[in-house]
C-alpha cells in the first residue's frame, strides 16, 4: 500500500510542477495590468509600526517604502547608482553650491493635494527637526517655481542625493503635518502606491492601493495589505504554512530548513546584510576595554568560521570590515583573523587575565542566536559574557547610552548610504552611536579628522575615499572586531507572485506582487 | 448585609491604589533610560531635559505615582513611550479579550472541574477516580504554553481545524479557552473532589440517609450544596491563576489582550503601558474577587444569617 | 407479651480499616414485641452504635461485613435491597443520633429538613399535606411552626435534639433508635427530652431502642435491658431483674452497680473497675471480662461462657452457672 | 485540620511509616532523588564550560545517538548535559524560592497572629493588597523591574508566594494560638521567641511541609514560563523553560529539542505533585479513609 500511494504522490508532483511552469510561463507574462480588485494579503513584517510618519523613526523602511516617495532612489540599492523619483531630473551648479531640481508633475498626495516644490520645502521643514545633521550644510531650499526647487549650499554637499534617497527622507503631506502633527496617524499622509487605512496598535494595520498614483513602475496590484503584530515567531511561521498569512520573515536557517519542508510555502533568498560586532573602548563596567590590546585580544579569540557553521549553516561570508562585502568604501586590513595564541599572549602582555573580564551585550529578540554564538566562542577561553536581551528600541537606548561592552549593530551601514552609517558611528550625540574610543586615543582623533574633511568632499568618489581611510582606521584600533555578512530570506504562501526582496534594506516589495489565479 | 457590601465596595479602590504603588515601585527601579528610546536620530542635551522634564521623570518616584494616579482617576492613563499616542485606546480595546478570555475559562474550569471532582467523590477508587486523579495530574505538571504550541501544532497546523492566531469567530476562542483551562482543572477537580469527600462523612449525611433518602438525593442535594461552599471561595484563586497564565497564552495564540500588550511594554521598558495594564488586571480580578465574595454570603446560610436582622416570618401564623 | 417487632440472630459485625480486622460485635441475640422499650447499655466501643446501624442497614458498604439475621416484621434487613431498605427507613425505623449539633443539614430550613422525611414516605399527598405534618409534628415537640423556616444554626442543642426527635417520629414508625439522645445535653434539658419522648412513645405507641450508658434513665423509661461488653450481650432481662441486687449478676454488671453513687447510702469512695475495654482488633481469649473480672477463673481464661437462663434472665458467665448448679 | 499535638518526634516516624508503605510515594519520591543526585553531581557528569556551554557548528542539531544521548541543539550543544545542568536551576527556582517565601511567610504569620492586634491587622492588609494582584502580574512587575536573569527569577517567585503562604499558615497558626498551652507557656513566662519557635512552629510543621511540596511544583512551572516568555534566565545558563522555548523553532523538524525538556519539566513537577499528596495524606489519614 505504501509504495503505490508513493506513487501516486511523484505523478502528482510532476503534474503540478508542468502546471506551475506553463503557470510561470503564463504568469510572467500574466502579470495583471492594473489593479487586481478585491485581492487581500496578510504579511508579517516583524515591526509594529507605531510611529507612522515617515521620519520619526529609523525602522519605519518597510512602511515608509509602500506609502511614501522619496526625491531620488537607489538602483539595485547601490549608494553611487542615483536615479530621480519625485525629482524628474536636476543640475548641479558649477562649483556645487547650490542644485536646481524639476519635480514629476503628476504626483499626488492621497489627500488629493498636489506634490508641489512648496509641500517638498515645508516637509523638509519638519525632518530638520529630526535629522539637524544631513540640513547642517544646506543654507537654503526656495520653491523657485510650482515644480522647481533650488537649494543652495554652505559647505560642498557631496552626497546630497544619496542622503535625499534614505527612506526617512521621503516626502509627507506638510498640510496633514500642520493639521494632525507629525505623531498620528492622520498625519502620515505620502504620496506612495498605498495608504493607511486603518490601524489597531499591536495587533494590524491595513494599507490600502493608491489607485491613482502617479508612477507606472511602483502601481500597486493587491488591493489590501494586512500587517500583522505577531511577535511568537512560531505562531508566524504555522500560520504562513496554514495560508493564514501570506509573508513571514522567517528568523533563522532553521525556520527556513522546516519552512521548505512544505510545498504550500516557497522561500527566496534576499541580499545579505551584515551583522557587525563593536567593543566599547569608553565602557565604565569593563575598563580593560580600553586598552587596544585587550581588544585585539578579544577579536582574535572569535572564530567567525564556526559562528558562521552554528547560526548560518556555513550560508554567511566573514566580514572584515562593517561595509558590506564589495560595499565602495568597504576595506580588508587583514586585521581581522582567529588566532587564539596571539590572543592569549596579548591579555598576558596588557596584564589582564581572560577570566577577569566580563563583557555585557545588548540584543534584540532576532540577533539572539547570533550573540549567544559569539559569547559562545568567548566563553570557551574563559571571557564571561551576559546577554541583555531588550526590543529594538531598547537596545538602541542602551547603545546611545554606552552602557554595553561588546554589541551587534549592523543596521547603520547598508550599501545605501555609507555616510547614514558614519553618522551614527562618529557622532557624538546620535541615538545609534556605534563607534566608542576614548576621544583622547589617537585613533579616534585621526577618525575625526578623516570624518570632517570628507563632509568637506567636493565630490562622491573624493567623499568615498576618505571615509575608506576612516574605516581602515576604525579596523586597525579594534572598535570594529569582526562579524558576519548573513543571508536574510523571505517565505511566501504560493498564491504571491511576483515579490522581491529591496537590496540594502532588505524587505518584501508588495507593491509588485500579485495574486495568482 | 448592605453594610459590609458598601464597606467592601469602599475597600476595593484603596486596594488598587496600594497594589498599583507596589507595581509603581517595582517598575520605576528599573535601570534602563526610556526618555532616550523617545528622542530622535541626533538629539542634544537641551532635548533629552525638555523630554525628561515633560513626562516628569525629573521628579521624585512618590511625586510622579500621585500625579499618575490623579490622573488614573479621569481615565488618563497618560501617553505611552513607544506609540507617544495616549494609553488608553492603546489598551482600551484589549480589556474586553483579556476579560472574556480569563472569564470564560474560569466558568468552563468550574463548571466541568466540579462535574469531574463529584465523580470522582462519588466513585472513590472506582477507575473512573483513578484515570480522572492521574490525567489531573499529569495537566498541572505541563507548562501551559507547552500544551498551547502543541495544540497549535497539532489542531491549528496539521488537522487545520481551527484559525491559528486572532480573534473574530467562535473557533479562534477554542484552542486558547481549552490551553487556559487544562491546568486550571485539574487543581479544581482534586478540591472538589476532597470538599466532596469532607461532606460525604458528615453526620448529617447518616441522617438524610436514616430518612430513607435516595443514594442519589443524598449526594447530589445534601452533600453538594454543603461542598460547593469552600469552591465559591476557590473560584477566586483560580480566577487569579487564569489572568496569570492568559498571559502567555494570549502571546502565543497572538491574541490582542492586555497580555500581548504588558509583554511588548516590559520589553521596551514603557512604563505607563505597564503600569495601565498590570492595574487593569488587578482591578479585573479585584471585582471578580468581590463577586465571588457576594455570592458566598448569598449562598451561605450561616453567614448571611449573621448580617441579616431577624428576618421577618413570612410564614402565615 | 406483645406480636414479635424485630429479631436479631447471631449478629456479627467486623470492619477491616488498612488490613486490620475489628470485631465490633460478635453473635448478639436480642428480641423487641411492638410498643416495647429495649435499654441497651455499655460502655462506648461495647458495639452498642453498631448493632443500631446494622438494623437500619446503614453500616458503611465497604469496610464492614456482616453475618447473622435482622428480622423487622420478618423482612432480613441486612440481605433486603436497597430499595426496600428506603421504604423501611423513615417510615418503619428511625434514628436519632448521638450529637444534634452536626446531625442536621447546615444549609437546609428546619421545615424543610423535616418536610423531606414526610414527602418522601407520602409521595401521593400534595405540598399541604406536608407543611401541615411539618407543623403539626414540630407542636408535638414543643417548637413554635413559625421557626420553621430557620436555618439549624439559629436553635440550641436542646433544640435541635427535638428538631431530630420530630423528624424520627414524622411519620409515626413502628420502631424507634435512640443513640445517646440525651449524652450532648446537660442535665435539665435531658428531663424534658425524655419525658416528651416518653409521652410521645405512649401516644404512637412506637417501640424503642434506647442506647445510653446512664443506667438512671434506663431505669425508668425501659421494660427490658441488654448490657453490652466488647460486642457481646453479657446479660439481659426485664428491669425488674437487672435492678433486682439479689439476684445474681454478671461481674461487668456489678461492677457497673458499684459504680453509681447511691444517694440513700453513705458511700465514700465509688468502686470503679480497674482496666480498659479490649481492643475489639485483639479480643482476649474466653471470656472477654477476664483480665478486668475479680471473680475469674481458669476456665474463663479458655472458654467462652455458654448464655444460661438464670431465674428468667440471661446471663454469659461461667461463675454465675457454677454458683447457679451448686 | 485537627493538630496533632502528639510528641513530634513519633509524629514523624508514624506519617514516614505511612508513607513507606504507599507505593506511589515512593516512586515520586526515588524519582525526585534522581533529580536532585542530577542536580548536585551535574559538574561531575558534564563539566560546565567544556560540555555544557561549548558549542560546536558540526555537531548541530543532532538526533539522539550514542555520542549524545538526547540529541544537540542548534548551537551543538548535548541537550543530556543541559538537562542534567537545568536540573540544578528548576531546583533552585523549585525549592530555593518556595523555602523563601513560605519562611517569609512563616515569620511574618507567626509575628501576626502572636502579637495580633495592630500588627496583624497591618501584616494583613498589606497581605491582602499583595493578594489582590495575580501572582504572575506581581513577576512580570518585578522582572522588568530587576531585569531578567536567574537572582531576579528567584527574587519574583518568592514575593509572587508570599501572600498566600502567609495567609494560610496564619489561619493555621491562630488555630494553634487558641490552645491552653500557648497562655501556659506565656504566663510562665516563656520568651516571644521561644513560644513562636518551640510551641507554635512545630504544631503547623506538617502544614508547612504540604505547603512547600504543592508551591514547588507551581514555581517550577512558573519559573519556565517566565523563561520562556524572556523574562527568566539569560542564555547561555541551561534552564528547561529556555530550552522548550528556543526549541520551538526547530520543532517541525527536530523534535527532540522540545520533547526531552517537555518530559523533564513535567516528570519534576509530576513527582513533586503525587509526593506533596500522598505526604497530605500521611500526614491526615483521615481523608484517605473510605466513605
Amino acid at each position: 500500500m505504501k509504495s503505490l500511494q508513493k506513487l501516486i504522490v511523484i505523478i502528482l508532483t510532476v503534474a503540478m510542477l508542468i502546471v506551475c511552469l506553463a503557470g510561470t510561463a503564463l504568469a510572467v507574462e500574466g502579470e495583471p495590468e492594473g489593479l487586481q480588485e478585491g485581492t487581500l494579503i496578510r504579511v508579517v513584517t516583524g515591526d509594529d509600526y507605531v510611529t507612522p510618519v515617515a521620519f520619526m523613526s529609523s525602522s519605519n523602511n518597510w512602511l515608509n517604502f509602500h506609502i511614501y516617495d522619496t526625491l531620488f532612489t537607489y538602483v539595485d540599492g547601490d549608494w553611487n547608482n542615483i536615479r530621480g523619483a519625485l525629482a524628474r531630473d536636476w543640475a548641479w551648479a558649477e562649483d556645487g553650491m547650490s542644485i536646481v531640481l524639476n519635480l514629476v508633475e503628476n504626483a499626488t498626495f492621497v489627500s488629493g493635494r498636489p506634490v508641489t516644490a512648496d509641500a517638498v520645502k515645508r516637509c523638509f521643514e519638519y525632518t530638520a527637526q529630526y535629522y539637524p545633521s544631513y540640513f547642517d550644510k544646506i543654507e537654503s531650499i526656495e520653491a523657485t517655481g510650482d515644480y522647481e526647487l533650488t537649494i543652495t549650499f554652505n559647505a560642498p554637499y557631496a552626497d546630497f542625493t544619496s542622503k535625499f534617497a534614505i527612506s526617512f527622507m521621503s516626502i509627507v503631506d506638510p498640510d496633514a503635518l500642520d493639521e494632525f502633527g507629525d505623531n498620528s496617524l492622520e498625519g502620515a499622509v505620502g504620496s506612495g502606491p498605498y495608504y493607511i487605512a486603518d490601524y489597531v496598535s499591536g495587533e494590524k494595520m491595513v494599507l490600502k492601493a493608491n489607485t491613482n498614483y502617479w508612477d507606472p513602475e511602483k502601481y500597486p496590484h493587491i488591493e489590501t495589505i494586512e500587517v500583522l503584530a505577531i511577535n511568537d515567531d512560531n505562531t508566524a511561521m504555522m500560520s504562513l504554512i496554514t495560508g493564514d498569512i501570506d509573508y513571514y520573515e522567517p528568523a533563522n536557517l532553521d525556520q527556513v530548513d522546516n519552512l521548505e519542508m512544505y510545498d504550500e510555502v516557497y522561500v527566496i533568498d534576499g541580499p545579505k546584510s551584515n551583522y557587525c560586532v563593536w567593543l566599547n573602548g569608553t565602557s565604565a563596567t569593563c575598563p580593560a576595554l580600553a586598552d587596544q590590546r585587550v581588544r585585539e585580544a578579544i577579536s582574535h579569540l572569535i572564530n567567525w568560521d564556526e559562528v558562521n557553521l552554528i547560526v548560518y549553516g556555513g550560508d554567511a561570508e566573514t566580514l572584515t570590515s562593517p561595509w558590506h562585502k564589495g560595499c565602495t568604501v568597504d576595506v580588508d586590513e587583514g586585521t581581522i583573523y582567529y588566532d587564539p595564541d596571539k590572543a592569549l599572549a596579548l591579555l598576558e602582555e596588557a596584564g589582564v587575565k581572560p577570566e577577569d573580564i566580563t563583557l555585557n551585550t545588548i540584543t534584540a529578540p532576532s540577533t539572539v542566536k547570533f550573540d549567544t554564538a559569539v559569547a559562545g566562542q568567548l566563553t570557551t577561553y574563559g571571557i564571561n559574557v551576559n546577554i541583555n536581551e531588550y526590543d529594538i528600541g531598547g537596545a538602541m537606548a542602551n547603545g546611545a547610552q554606552g552602557n554595553w561592552d561588546i554589541w551587534e549593530n549592523g543596521a547603520a551601514f547598508t550599501q545605501a548610504a555609507p555616510s547614514f552609517g558614519f553618522g551614527t558611528m562618529i557622532a557624538q550625540s546620535g541615538a545609534m552611536r556605534t563607534f566608542m574610543l576614548d576621544p583622547e586615543d589617537p585613533a579616534a582623533i585621526k577618525v575625526q579628522e578623516l570624518y570632517e574633511q570628507a563632509n568637506q568632499a567636493i565630490t562622491i568618489d573624493e567623499m568615498n575615499e576618505y571615509y575608506k581611510q576612516c574605516t581602515s582606521e576604525i579596523v586597525k584600533a579594534y572598535a570594529f572586531i569582526g562579524g558576519l555578512f548573513k543571508p536574510n530570506w523571505g517565505a511566501f504562501t504560493n498564491r504571491l507572485q511576483g515579490t522581491y526582496i529591496e537590496n540594502g534594506y532588505r524587505y518584501a516589495i508588495f507593491f509588485d506582487a500579485y495574486i495568482a489565479e | 448585609m448592605a453594610k459590609y457590601i458598601i464597606k467592601r465596595i469602599i475597600l476595593m479602590p484603596v486596594t488598587l491604589l496600594l497594589a498599583a504603588l507596589f507595581i509603581f515601585m517595582m517598575v520605576s527601579i528599573s535601570k534602563t533610560d526610556p526618555v532616550l528610546n523617545m528622542l530622535p536620530q541626533e538629539y542634544t542635551q537641551e532635548q533629552y531635559d525638555a523630554l525628561e522634564h515633560e513626562l516628569g521623570l525629573d521628579q521624585p518616584m512618590l511625586v510622579q505615582y500621585v500625579k499618575w494616579i490623579g490622573h488614573a482617576f479621569t481615565g488618563d492613563f497618560g501617553t505611552s513611550y513607544s506609540t507617544r499616542n495616549s494609553v488608553w485606546n492603546e489598551i482600551g480595546f484589549r480589556i474586553p479579550t483579556s476579560a472574556v478570555l480569563s472569564l470564560v475559562t474560569t466558568v468552563l474550569i468550574v463548571i466541568i472541574g466540579t462535574v469531574l471532582g463529584i465523580l470522582c467523590a462519588v466513585h472513590q477508587y472506582s477507575w473512573i477516580d483513578n484515570v480522572i486523579n492521574v490525567f489531573s495530574k499529569m495537566l498541572s505538571a505541563i507548562p501551559n504554553f507547552w500544551i498551547a504550541m502543541i495544540f497549535m501544532l497539532v489542531f491549528a497546523m496539521k488537522m487545520r481545524v481551527f484559525p491559528m492566531f486572532g480573534t473574530g469567530t467562535v473557533l479562534h476562542w477554542v484552542l486558547p479557552v481549552i490551553t487556559l483551562a487544562l491546568p486550571g482543572l485539574a487543581g479544581h477537580v482534586r478540591i472538589t473532589r476532597s470538599s466532596m469527600l469532607d461532606c460525604i462523612r458528615q453526620d448529617y449525611i447518616r441522617t438524610a440517609r436514616s430518612k430513607g433518602e435516595k443514594e442519589s438525593v443524598v449526594i447530589y442535594r445534601e452533600a453538594l450544596k454543603n461542598a460547593m461552599m469552600p469552591l465559591i471561595t476557590m473560584t477566586g484563586n483560580r480566577f487569579a491563576m487564569t489572568i496569570g497564565s492568559a498571559v502567555v497564552v494570549e502571546r502565543v495564540f497572538a491574541l490582542p489582550g492586555l497580555g500581548t500588550k504588558v509583554l511588548d511594554a516590559i520589553n521596551a521598558m514603557d512604563v505607563p503601558v505597564i503600569l495601565a495594564c498590570t492595574t487593569v488586571l488587578c482591578a479585573i480580578y479585584i471585582v471578580v474577587m468581590l463577586i465571588v465574595d457576594l455570592a458566598y454570603m448569598f449562598v451561605d446560610p450561616r453567614v448571611k444569617g449573621r448580617f441579616v436582622k431577624a428576618k421577618k416570618n413570612k410564614v402565615a401564623a | 407479651m406483645g406480636e414479635k417487632l424485630l429479631e436479631i440472630k447471631d449478629l456479627s459485625v467486623r470492619y477491616t480499616t488498612d488490613g486490620v480486622i475489628a470485631h465490633a460485635v460478635n453473635h448478639v441475640n436480642l428480641e423487641l414485641d411492638k410498643g416495647e422499650i429495649l435499654g441497651i447499655v455499655g460502655e462506648t466501643g461495647a458495639g452498642k452504635t453498631t448493632t443500631a446501624l446494622g438494623i437500619l442497614n446503614l453500616l458503611p458498604r465497604y469496610t464492614a461485613q456482616t453475618d447473622g439475621e435482622i428480622l423487622f416484621n420478618g423482612v432480613n434487613v441486612l440481605r433486603a435491597s436497597e430499595k426496600e431498605m428506603q421504604k423501611i427507613r423513615g417510615e418503619h425505623i428511625s434514628m436519632i443520633f448521638q450529637d444534634p449539633m452536626t446531625s442536621l443539614n447546615p444549609v437546609y430550613t428546619v421545615g424543610d429538613q423535616i418536610g423531606r422525611v414526610v414527602k418522601i414516605h407520602n409521595k401521593e399527598k400534595g405540598k399541604e399535606f406536608v407543611e401541615q405534618r411539618v407543623d403539626e409534628i414540630l407542636n408535638l415537640v414543643g417548637i413554635p411552626a413559625e421557626r420553621k423556616v430557620e436555618y439549624p444554626f439559629n436553635f440550641s442543642g436542646g433544640m435541635k435534639q427535638r428538631i431530630m426527635i420530630a423528624i424520627a417520629l414524622a411519620c409515626n414508625p413502628e420502631l424507634l433508635i435512640a443513640d445517646e439522645p440525651t449524652t450532648a445535653l446537660d442535665v435539665t434539658i435531658q428531663a424534658q427530652v425524655i419525658s416528651m419522648m416518653r409521652s410521645l412513645q405512649r401516644e404512637l405507641g412506637t417501640a424503642v431502642i434506647l442506647i445510653t450508658h446512664d443506667l438512671g434513665l434506663v431505669a425508668n423509661f425501659c421494660d427490658k435491658v441488654a448490657v453490652m461488653y466488647s460486642g457481646e450481650i453479657i446479660e439481659s432481662g426485664a428491669i425488674e431483674q437487672i435492678f433486682d441486687s439479689t439476684n445474681p449478676h454478671h461481674p461487668y454488671v456489678v461492677g457497673l452497680f458499684g459504680s453509681i453513687p447511691k444517694i440513700t447510702r453513705k458511700t465514700k469512695r465509688l468502686t470503679p473497675i480497674e482496666g480498659l475495654m479490649p481492643n475489639p482488633a485483639s479480643l482476649p481469649e474466653g471470656c472477654k471480662f477476664h483480665p478486668r473480672c475479680p471473680y475469674c477463673m481458669d476456665i474463663c481464661k479458655t472458654e467462652e461462657p455458654e448464655a444460661v437462663i438464670v431465674n428468667d434472665h440471661l446471663i454469659k458467665c461461667h461463675r454465675c452457672v457454677r454458683k447457679e448448679e451448686a | 485540620m485537627n493538630v496533632q499535638t502528639m510528641k513530634k518526634r513519633g509524629q514523624f516516624a508514624e506519617v514516614w511509616g505511612r508513607l513507606r508503605k504507599n507505593k506511589l510515594a515512593m516512586i515520586s519520591l526515588s524519582v525526585l532523588l534522581l533529580i536532585c543526585m542530577a542536580a548536585i553531581f551535574a559538574d561531575l557528569i558534564a563539566n560546565y564550560n567544556n560540555i555544557v556551554i561549548k558549542q560546536n557548528g558540526a555537531e548541530r542539531l543532532m538526533a539522539p545517538c550514542a555520542q549524545h544521548w538526547f540529541g544537540t541543539d542548534e548551537f551543538g550543544r548535548d541537550i543530556f548535559a543541559r538537562i542534567i545542568h537545568g536540573a540544578r536551576m528548576a531546583l533552585l527556582m523549585g525549592f530555593g524560592a518556595t523555602i523563601i517565601s513560605v519562611a517569609a511567610g512563616l515569620i511574618l504569620a507567626c509575628v501576626a497572629s502572636y502579637f495580633g492586634g495592630v500588627v496583624d491587622m497591618v501584616i494583613m492588609r498589606v497581605m491582602d493588597v499583595l493578594n489582590s494582584v495575580p501572582a504572575l502580574v506581581i513577576s512580570l512587575a518585578i522582572c522588568s523591574g530587576l531585569g531578567a536573569g536567574t537572582w531576579q527569577l528567584i527574587v519574583a517567585l518568592s514575593v509572587a508566594g508570599i501572600p498566600i503562604h502567609t495567609r494560610m499558615i496564619r489561619s493555621n497558626a491562630l488555630g494553634v494560638m487558641g490552645n491552653e498551652y500557648i497562655e501556659a507557656a506565656k504566663s510562665q513566662g516563656a520568651s516571644t521567641a521561644s513560644v513562636i519557635f518551640s510551641h507554635m512552629v512545630p504544631n503547623i510543621a506538617s502544614i508547612i511541609i504540604i505547603q512547600i511540596t504543592s508551591t514547588v511544583a507551581t514555581n517550577i512551572l512558573m519559573g519556565a514560563t517566565l523563561s520562556f516568555i524572556g523574562l527568566g534566565v539569560k542564555p547561555p545558563r541551561p534552564e528547561w523553560g529556555l530550552m522548550l522555548s528556543s526549541g520551538t523553532d526547530y520543532m517541525l523538524k527536530n523534535p527532540h529539542m522540545v520533547i526531552f525538556p517537555g518530559i523533564a519539566i513535567i516528570l519534576t513537577a509530576l513527582s513533586v505533585n503525587t509526593f506533596g499528596d500522598c505526604l497530605r495524606d500521611a500526614f491526615d489519614p483521615k481523608l484517605k479513609g473510605k466513605a
